[in-house]
């Protein structure tokens, strides 16, 4: 079985060493044989999940890696009920992402180069996943940093990608500090960094020293996972081809830091201080992503805040001590996520490239597969019943409120019906109401190599929420299943009325629905509805005059939440404060550079002054204590 | 003689002089000789160290200071003969064609 | 009356092995005609392996000779191992290189060997006198090689400035060595370090300002900060050959010394060193990665980058424990192949009497020559710290040191540099795969040994970073202060 | 300190500062050079005084002798006439001045506050009869290996000279 393993986490490797070495002859079949690579990979996780769920474990260490005295780092990769879902997820999307990518990618110059980076980036995944370590998990870790600073600057011609690689490049990389300066104490207090020895000790360490360590490796997740404050290369990162924003979504990269603290969680179950951290960081960044993504007209901006508020759900799961149900939001989301991105690329594939929503309006005509599963996508994410979101959110919200976080239910309550109702603005907006589409422009159906992940996705997306989430009392529910590896620390104080919970969830979400469908798609067909109602039925016509909801929804709800987030928490607080911040690092480290710089003059007089400087300092400093 | 600190004060006051010429003189073959000066002085530390502890080695030391100051003269030399073959001039601020 | 025998001569076998090939060349060059004269290289190629097979064999025995002046132990041992690899791998990229350059004499080869016997000397002494001439025939040697291309322009700028500087900097080295034997009547580190331990304080001070004296001559020879400013300027003007010599053998002779003298002579005053020693490596850590945010030169990247990674090594050093020292071993060890193999790339692509080397003149290199461009990608990963390369491990091992000392701080800032360094090592890995439009075509420099020098260093990143276990032993288990 | 040795002290003291700082400030390059002289025989005299006499001779033949000769022999082979422009100083000498200040307060405050055994003051000669006797038998026996590392600087810095000087190769 171990065995089994190592050959499924390599096997994208082998695609990527391939397309590498060769692309320059592979150039029409990098596409698929990248993909059949990430096939291979996802036909073995199969068996091995199967395994998984049995309840058996598998721990191997195939090579020592740095041995010193009796402190090792093995390389080796741990398959058990946390890490078969994620190979499940991560090895199944990216082969689809692969598969569409074939069709999305077609005609690019660079296909097989394309399709390098891809299957690195899922190796380096599937390493972050599988690895029985911290080192190895490291190694994935920076993998995908790496990875996603090439993929989003793909297409490097254009400086705002080039840009946009570069500062997710250094913003994770201010978060993997905290991770490296994490690791590094694990390895001081327990001596060891695989998971199951350092989980062995963690209640003799002192609560202070387990509860640094949980920050220092959740800076490394809000970094990775794009948490407040240092989500800002999240939105920029859908610069890169879509396939790559839909991996970086849905699959990889940001779902590392939810799976980092589910994986460390006998370290957070004994902090209850870096859980709290863990659980208000993601509630914080639920609500304000959502808030963001409420005004935006760019269709793959949208989804990235919306990617943002949902990681930010994650957390809430993960932090409130019910890892099972953040990672049970990050399998559907996974599927959802994926879905709405490729279905967002194949728009932007049919547009020729645009994304703004004001320039679509009426694309249900012409693209009606893609319609209908960009709307199930929409449900899914908005928490409708039966689909795969609702369970996996209600979960995490009941969780939340039973295991003592009023509040931050509250605030996911309010983020669901967010949600909810951005989405549907998107929906109703792209592939309803009047035509705006630009003269020129013809807009068409998505190739079948591209519908064909999309309805695979879409079917997912549907039913595995209902698969996995329904409680059975048998054994097979994902509560069951993840909670194997990861216990629920916190006990759980008050029972509320789980069916109650269940139905606030729901008007949650339907009221954002309803809202937003009031808004948006009367005003469409205002002139023929009118008409109508005008001829026939006066009553009728006070009734449908939602010309005044419209005002007033403009006037109460758009224009204050556009106050808000646009004026102050895009514009203030994420543009100036944020993203400055962020600039201002590398700025700082570059001005600094430039100023420190001028002491090379060049003259070998001010390299002298520079020595005899240093000489005369530090002599000065020792001399002037004996004085 | 029992005052050892008349005598290390010539010997650092030589050594500053030294430094001054290698920090503010632009012809090579100032600063050249400045550097000998300093090396000398560090080595006139040696005797003095030795002459009031009574053990003969640091005379032994300056016999090695000088050869190496030596060595280091003829290499400098040849350096400034260079400098002057390429840019036909010995001042040291010239060049700086390599900066920041 | 003292009188010497063989078994004096045990402990300078290596050097004398070496010493005798290197007559060898200096002699036969006369009778080697112009048009061969790469028999030489052949030769000092030949005169390190062998020297490298009798230090491995003769590794593990511990030997004193000629009055305590030399020592032979296990860390030296290991700074001989990597002196000879740095040595043998120049040499490779040497030998068809100084023919194109119009160098091709074998004194060149004489004067390097030459180098390495003064650097195999300075890492395996305890004697200041010693080390202090060692470091002189070192500096001297490498003051020759700057300026070996005597026409160019940089070259004999680079040389000027570091023989200026050298022997500004030597001059407070001989000072410092004169007051520690005024104080104490000896300039043997082990008495020194008896003796400065029963000092009262008023004379551990002056110890200490005397030592700040020995280090500064030290820090020039490893390019701390503020006695760094050489670096940059004799690596970008040095033939390439000797800027990756330059960056890595006297730098690992100079951090045994430096370790030798700390750790032993100056035992008794670990707590000021140590704080000394914290503030001079964050200053050469930010320095080194600050600056080289903006360089355009390859080679003078890798100065301002060797200045950086000298600032890691301190971190090992600060951390005074022997996990630290014997990362810093490993490190350097590392070093060899990640900054060699660098060095190599911008050989490889280096034009005919063109000094200096563009990052801008890597472009598109990454698909004309996969191979080179592949190995490159390896250098800069494992220069930035990345896994699974040699740089991650010696980083690695440096830092927990640290931690194990709990410098906390100084672990953080040097995590930050080490995020702060990646930016311009993967500036040029996109360089050469992601910005097209390459101005000129990107030459390769056709010699087979280049080509070998490019794959050692690649070989030895990838393996030394996957396997380290023997070689990280080894250089932990060296340090038996 | 006798008086006597007070006067000769104060004396060549003098002449080695006044000879370095000739050296330092003169103009012409040539001048400095013969300051240089200046200033090594008062060195050589401090050397006398500490009873170092081989030192002293070593002092005056090799460095006030063969040293200077040759640094006039090369700067004779430039024509300072036809290069021009030398102006003395660099742009920033004040701050090389105030540095080189500060080091030698640096270095008198270490002076005052050093305190080494002086019971065996001038008694380092008495080992073996006459000073140059001394030398020899502590350079020969305890010093052998040093010494022999000075041939091979001597060795080096010979074939580098050469190598970097010598006109074609091609």
């Amino acid at each position: 079985m171990e065995w089994l393993l190592l050959l499924c986490v390599l096997s994208p490797a082998v695609g990527c060493i391939i397309n590498g070495l060769f692309g320059r002859w592979t150039y029409r079949a990098a596409g698929v044989i990248g993909s059949t690579f990430l096939g291979i990979s996802f036909a073995l996780a199969v068996p091995l999940i199967i395994y998984a769920i049995q309840g058996h474990v598998v721990d191997y260490s195939y090579y020592h890696w740095i041995v010193s005295g009796k402190f090792t780092v093995p390389f080796g990769l741990r398959l058990d009920s946390l890490s078969a879902m994620m190979l499940g997820v991560v090895t199944f999307v990216s082969f689809m992402i692969h598969i569409y990518a074939i069709g999305y990618m077609g005609g690019h110059k660079g296909y097989a180069r394309f399709f390098t980076y891809l299957n690195l980036f899922v190796f380096a995944m599937l390493l972050l996943c599988m690895g029985n370590n911290y080192l190895t998990m490291f190694i994935g870790w920076e993998g995908v940093g790496f990875c996603s600073y090439i993929l989003i600057g793909y297409y490097y011609e254009k400086k705002t990608a080039a840009d946009a690689g570069r500062k997710a490049f250094v913003t994770t990389r201010i978060g993997d500090i905290g991770f490296i300066v994490g690791v590094l104490f694990i390895i001081l207090y327990f001596g060891s960094v695989k998971f199951t020895d350092v989980f062995a000790q963690a209640h003799m360490i002192s609560p202070a020293i387990i509860t640094i360590i949980t920050l220092a490796l959740f800076l490394g997740a809000i970094g990775k996972s794009a948490q407040f404050p240092l989500y800002v290369w999240l939105p920029d990162a859908m610069e890169g081809p879509t396939p790559v924003s839909a991996l970086i979504h849905a699959a990889t990269m940001v779902t590392a830091g939810v799976y980092m603290v589910a994986r460390s969680a006998p370290l957070y179950a004994l902090s209850p201080t870096g859980s709290l951290v863990v659980a208000s960081v993601g509630a914080f960044t639920a609500l304000f992503a959502a808030t963001m993504a409420l005004t935006h007209f760019d269709l793959k901006r949208i989804l990235a805040y919306s990617t943002i508020s949902q990681i930010g759900y994650m957390m809430i799961g993960v932090g409130v001590g019910a890892y099972w149900t953040g990672m049970f939001h990050l399998m559907t989301h996974a599927f959802f996520k994926a879905l709405l991105f490729l279905s967002a690329g194949a728009v932007m594939h049919a547009m020729h490239g645009v994304l703004d929503m004001r320039l679509m309006g009426g694309l249900r005509h012409k693209m009606p597969q893609v319609c209908i599963v960009m709307i199930i996508a929409s449900l899914a994410i908005a928490g409708i019943p039966p689909l795969s979101g609702f369970f996996s959110k209600d979960v995490i919200l009941s969780e939340a409120l039973m295991l003592g976080h009023p509040i931050i239910w509250l605030v996911g309550v309010v983020t669901a019906f967010m949600t909810a109702f951005y989405m549907f603005r998107m929906i109703f907006f792209t592939f309803f109401g009047e035509s705006r589409v630009p003269e020129g422009m013809h807009p068409h159906e998505a190739p079948s190599v591209m519908l064909v992940p999309l309805w695979v996705l879409a079917v997912g997306s549907i039913v595995i929420g209902g698969i996995l989430g329904v409680k059975v009392h048998g054994h097979i529910s994902i509560e069951h299943f993840i909670s194997l590896t990861s216990p629920n620390a916190f006990p759980i104080v008050h029972k509320y009325s789980e069916t109650l919970l269940i139905i606030i969830s729901i008007i949650a979400g339907v009221l954002g629905i309803a809202v937003a469908w009031l808004a948006y798609i009367p005003k469409g067909a205002f002139s023929f509805r009118s008409f109508v109602v005008r001829t026939f039925h006066p009553l009728y016509r006070c009734f449908f005059n939602l010309w005044w909801v419209d005002e007033i929804y403009n006037f109460l709800f758009c224009r204050p939440f556009w106050h808000v987030s646009e004026r102050f928490l895009w514009k203030a607080v994420d543009v100036k404060v944020i993203d400055a911040g962020v600039d201002d690092v590398g700025r700082v480290a570059g001005l600094t550079g430039r100023a420190v710089r001028i002491l090379q003059t060049g003259f070998i007089n001010n390299y002298a002054c520079w020595v005899s400087a240093g000489a005369l300092i530090i002599c000065g400093w020792y001399l002037l204590k004996i004085m | 003689m029992e005052n050892y600190v008349p005598f290390l004060m010539v010997a650092f006051i030589l050594f500053a002089i030294g430094a001054i010429g290698v920090l503010v003189r632009r012809n090579f073959f100032v600063v050249l000789m400045s550097l000998e000066i300093m090396i000398n002085s560090a080595g006139l530390v040696f005797v003095i160290l030795s002459y009031f502890s009574g053990t003969v080695s640091g005379q032994v030391f300056f016999i090695f200071v000088a050869a190496v100051a030596a060595s280091e003269t003829a290499v400098g030399l040849a350096i400034a003969v260079l400098m002057y073959r390429v840019r036909h001039t010995v001042d040291v601020t010239e060049f700086s064609m390599m900066k920041r | 009356m003292i009188s010497y025998s063989l078994v004096d001569f045990r402990p300078i076998i290596p050097e004398l092995v070496l010493l005798f090939f290197t007559f060898f060349i200096l002699f036969i060059d006369f009778a080697i005609p112009k048009a061969k004269k790469k028999i030489n290289g052949f030769i000092a190629l030949i005169g390190v392996a062998v020297t490298l097979v009798v230090v491995l064999s003769l590794y593990g025995s511990s030997w004193t000779g000629f009055n305590n002046m030399i020592i032979f132990d296990k860390a030296s041992g290991f700074v001989n191992i990597i002196l000879l690899l740095t040595a043998f791998v120049a040499i490779l990229m040497s030998l068809d290189f100084i023919k194109r350059e119009g160098i091709n004499f074998g004194e060149y080869y004489v004067i390097l060997l030459f180098s390495l016997i003064a650097m195999q000397v300075f890492c395996s002494t305890y004697n200041l006198i010693v080390m202090f001439l060692a470091v002189e025939t070192l500096s001297i040697s490498m003051y020759i090689l700057t300026a070996i291309k005597r026409d160019g322009l940089r070259s004999i700028e680079a040389a000027m400035k570091y023989f200026i500087l050298g022997s500004f900097a030597s001059s407070f080295l001989v000072l410092g060595i004169a007051l520690i034997y005024g104080l104490f009547g000896t300039v043997d580190l082990l008495r020194v370090k008896e003796l400065l331990t029963g000092a009262d304080s008023l004379h551990t001070w002056i110890a200490l300002v005397s030592f700040v004296l020995i280090l500064i001559g030290f820090g020039f020879k490893i390019a701390a900060f503020p006695f760094h400013a050489w670096t940059p300027d004799v690596y970008e003007g040095a033939i390439t050959p000797m800027s990756a010599f330059m960056s890595i053998a006297p730098k690992a002779a100079s951090f045994m010394a430096l370790m030798r003298l700390l750790v032993v002579g100056m035992f008794p005053i670990q707590v000021e060193w140590v704080k000394l020693l914290w503030i001079i490596a964050v200053f050469t850590m930010f320095f080194g990665n600050l600056v080289a945010l903006w360089q355009k030169d390859l080679k003078r990247l890798l100065g301002y980058s060797s200045i950086a990674h000298a600032g890691y090594m301190l971190v090992g050093i600060t951390a005074a424990n022997s996990l630290g020292y014997g990362a810093v071993l490993f490190y350097l060890f590392g070093y060899i192949f990640m900054n060699l193999g660098a060095f190599s790339v911008a050989e490889y692509i280096s034009k005919k009497n063109v000094e200096g080397c563009l990052i801008d003149d890597l472009r598109g290199m990454g698909y004309k020559y996969p191979l080179a461009g592949a190995a490159m990608l390896v250098f800069m990963f494992s220069l930035s710290g990345v896994p699974p390369t040699v740089g991650f491990i010696g980083k690695y091992y440096l830092f927990s040191a640290a931690v194990k000392s709990h410098l906390y701080w100084l672990v953080i800032l040097g995590v930050i540099n080490s995020a702060i360094s990646a930016y311009f090592y993967l500036n040029v890995i996109v360089t050469m795969y992601m910005k097209g439009g390459a101005k000129e075509e990107v030459v390769s420099f056709p010699s087979p040994y280049l080509r070998a020098a490019i794959v050692i260093g690649a070989v030895g990143t990838i393996i030394f970073g996957v396997a380290p276990g023997s070689v990280l032993n080894v250089a932990l288990s060296s340090i038996v202060f | 300190m006798t008086s006597m040795e007070a006067i000769i002290f104060a004396i060549v003291s003098l002449i080695a500062v006044v000879g370095a700082l000739g050296l330092v400030f003169a103009k012409n390059p040539y001048h400095s050079a013969l300051w240089m002289v200046f200033s090594f025989v008062g060195l050589a005299g401090l050397l006398a005084l500490l009873e170092a006499y081989f030192l002293t001779v070593l002092q005056l033949i090799v460095y006030a002798g063969a040293i200077v000769v040759m640094i006039a022999f090369v700067m004779m082979t430039i024509d300072f006439r036809k290069v021009g422009g030398l102006s003395k100083f660099v742009p920033q000498w004040l701050w090389g001045l105030i540095i080189s200040f500060g080091i030698l307060i640096d270095l008198f405050i270490l002076a005052s506050k050093m305190k080494i055994d002086v019971s065996q003051s001038g008694k380092n000669l008495a080992i073996a009869g006459s000073n140059t006797k001394a030398l020899g038998m502590e350079l020969f026996t305890h010093y052998l290996f040093p010494f022999e590392l000075v041939a091979i600087i001597l060795l080096v810095a010979l074939i580098g000279v050469v190598v970097l000087t010598k006109r074609e190769i091609k």
